[in-house]
């Protein structure tokens, strides 16, 4: 337990990081779909040099920034009803076909928040089966499914500490074997075949303290020692 | 002569029946016929079932048709939003069914039931409880739920353009779910924003060709159901 | 046999009364959709005063006329592949959105041609299933499985003389009990429950005329004597 | 920096592989993306399933690309035209395999194969030859075939505009099959009669968004098929 020093500070990447770290790996040329939260973020941290289309799953390919006051149109929102803006170059299409776009794998990259993740890349993220929650589901669960590459951006455990990265969700799945990758505030994990690898660390976290704080044995890809 | 002009929203909504499935068009306000929404909570047909995304915000449009009683139940995929303050109520004391749909699967539902298709497969939901109760199927080593087009008696939408033909154009992403649940109604009413003449839709653009359209009503300026519900509105 | 003396006579309707009989059927307001041959026609021949939109399945709605010189653009061709022209208040759409309006019923009518009805309303038009046929459907079956009423204008009998309303076909079917009403050089039939019902006879052809040239019993519902 | 302008048909279907599935757009010769097939002839890729409502007309177009020897199937409705001269000798002799399809069934195959729908129902063939060997259905007392999704490793289209992210607009009715086969392609070779900048396309009037485009071509006064069967042109 050499990590005990840190677990009352502030340690690892902040929402923001995380949302930056996520965006180096958006490549020249991506159709990409961000989910609400953190992941509306890494559109601000795309690297310079690099053109990726946002599609947002209410009819819009093409999704700019947030309209100056002239700018703004009731009409003109994103999937979490936010007023947006739409580039030159976008296009406006309706439900059925902005979901075959989805579900016919077009758009190559989604960006999504967690309540759980498990080993296999199963997700978790639309309900906590509680009996008296009104469920909700909205697009999530044609975007896991459909889209190319799923990324998950999450704090490493909840609030309380408990873990999110787990050996099976216990709460009601997204989607199954979706995940392709999880950037949470401590670290980068790949989802393999052959199980959960991290790949990089936060700057002054270890391979262990992330360990210890993950239901599932990761393996050590990092460059940074244990 | 065709002529699928009306004079009001209330002749608009006069045919639709108690037990009626009614398609509403709109993703939280964009797009919301809200007009068309009062003017069948006026007419008071009872016992509808209502498609669309969500289930309103504040007390004015779907809400309060919900709010109201006609509703006895919801097709949607997320029937939560930041002013949701009928639904989640009338839910919680089982005063209302719910049918939780994922959004593009609901989306699909719509699109075959105007296409004629009464049925089809999708890897959306597999592994999920919303796939519980339903045909599962592997094509080619992948997994799908079988799910079954969704048609209508009525779909109440809004439209940007509209021509006496019910040719529609529409504003920005206020489209989305309004050319797929013309199709798939028996009957669609159209709250349009300007009515035009024959051929000032360029062929080319026509969004919603007026074959899927019966009743259009000129509503040239709608009210914008996030100002209402800023304001405190209760309809009626 | 108190017809044999019209045997080598031109009696009935011609090709073009044929059009212009089912024309009267198509009521003001309706969408319809003309097959190539005699179907293509009745365009013509629809009654002053009702307007009528015609749909070609190859993505226009609002068909017009055939075009003068200067409109001709090979771009905008009907079914059949000739060149048409578009009326004011016309809408393109792809294959996929025109065959939804055929599949999902939204066309009102659609007048074919016949190789073979059936007393069922079974439709043959496609293929004689003749083994060395280079076999080709289009968009018959869609049309016959989608479309709310199917009129037929065929010539009563065949060349040869044979009957081509018969208790099955024997041709390849195109669609099964699809057919609403047939129009013939003879006669208007209709298809019932209670089986085919002659509604109109051609002046001066008589019941006993077409029953004998219809291998199926048929109810005289027409207001001529027998 | 998203650019799919290529600078010659030959480049464009330069990737295009022996036994690929091919979708190429077209009714007749409205749509009919004559360059890019001439392009793929002189590229020679064999054993090809091509997808296309017809067979081609003359000697030229898809007509030529058969008598090339370079299609092994053809999936199509009407494989017979006025002037179909390739085809059907090749049929005869069991040179071709041809699967016929139903006009509307290939298209929603097609769309659905765009849309992630691996198969569908539909009445379209019940009770016909084209139904044997399908598995039947009874949905709400009517019967229904079962039909896959179709997809395909390239389309060939043709354009009206086209921008450099791929975004379309097509002339009347040749836009048919090109915007689904669009979809249901892994890549898309686009000739277009113009190239226009990003925005000349008003966002409502897009007609094939980018997203299902790959590689453009600007092909400014395309050859016109029926001109070269009239002249008895012969391609190669």
């Amino acid at each position: 337990m050499n990590n005990v020093a840190h677990e009352n500070e502030q340690i690892g990447w902040s929402r923001e990081e995380m949302a930056q770290r996520c965006a180096q790996d958006i490549e020249d040329g991506s159709y990409v779909n961000l989910g609400i939260g953190i992941p509306e973020k890494v559109a601000q941290y795309v690297p310079e040099g690099r053109e990726v289309i946002y599609h947002t799953e209410n009819g819009l390919l093409g999704m700019g920034n947030a309209p100056t006051d002239e700018e703004l149109d009731p009409d003109l929102i994103n999937a979490g009803k936010k007023p947006v803006t739409a580039v030159p170059g976008a296009s406006y299409f309706h439900h059925g076909d902005s979901f075959a776009m989805i579900r016919g794998n077009h758009i190559d990259v989604c960006v999504l928040g967690a309540m759980q993740v498990s080993e296999k890349g199963d997700l978790a993220n639309w309900s906590t089966g509680a009996p008296d929650a009104i469920p909700a589901v909205g697009g999530a669960m044609d975007l896991v499914a459909g889209v190319k590459t799923i990324y998950i951006i999450t704090q490493h455990t909840t609030k309380t500490g408990a873990a999110k990265i787990l050996p099976e969700c216990s709460f009601p799945l997204t989607g199954r074997g979706v995940v392709n990758r999880i950037y949470s505030d401590l670290c980068v994990i790949d989802v393999t075949v052959s199980g959960l690898k991290l790949i990089e660390l936060a700057p002054s976290v270890s391979f262990d303290y992330v360990q210890e704080r993950t239901d599932v044995v990761l393996t050590n890809a990092s460059n940074m020692s244990v | 002569m065709i002529d699928k002009r009306v004079t009001s929203c209330a002749a608009a909504v006069a045919d639709i029946k108690d037990g009626d499935t009614v398609m509403i068009g709109g993703f939280g306000e964009a797009g919301s016929p809200i007009e068309l929404i009062h003017a069948l909570i006026d007419h008071g047909a009872k016992n509808l079932t209502v498609v669309n995304n969500n289930t309103g915000s504040g007390r004015v449009g779907l809400a309060a048709l919900i709010e109201n009683g006609q509703v006895a139940k919801m097709i949607c995929s997320y029937p939560r939003t930041a002013n949701s303050l009928v639904f989640p109520e009338l839910y919680r004391s089982g005063k209302i069914e719910l049918e939780l749909v994922p959004q593009g699967t609901l989306a699909e539902r719509i699109r075959a039931g105007g296409a004629g298709v009464p049925a089809f497969y999708t890897k959306t939901s597999v592994g999920t409880p919303l796939a519980e109760g339903k045909e599962q199927r592997n094509f080619d080593g992948e997994d799908y739920v079988m799910e079954r087009g969704l048609k209508a008696d009525f779909a109440l939408i809004k439209a940007k353009q509209a021509d006496r033909y019910g040719n529609l154009t529409f504003n920005k992403t206020a489209r989305n779910f309004a050319p797929i649940m013309a199709m798939a109604a028996n009957k669609t009413l159209v709250q349009s924003n300007e009515m035009v003449e024959l051929g000032d839709i360029e062929p080319e653009n026509v969004v919603t060709p007026g074959i899927f359209v019966n009743s259009i009503v000129e509503v040239q300026s709608p009210q914008q159901e996030s100002k209402l519900v800023k304001e405190g509105v209760v309809y009626p």
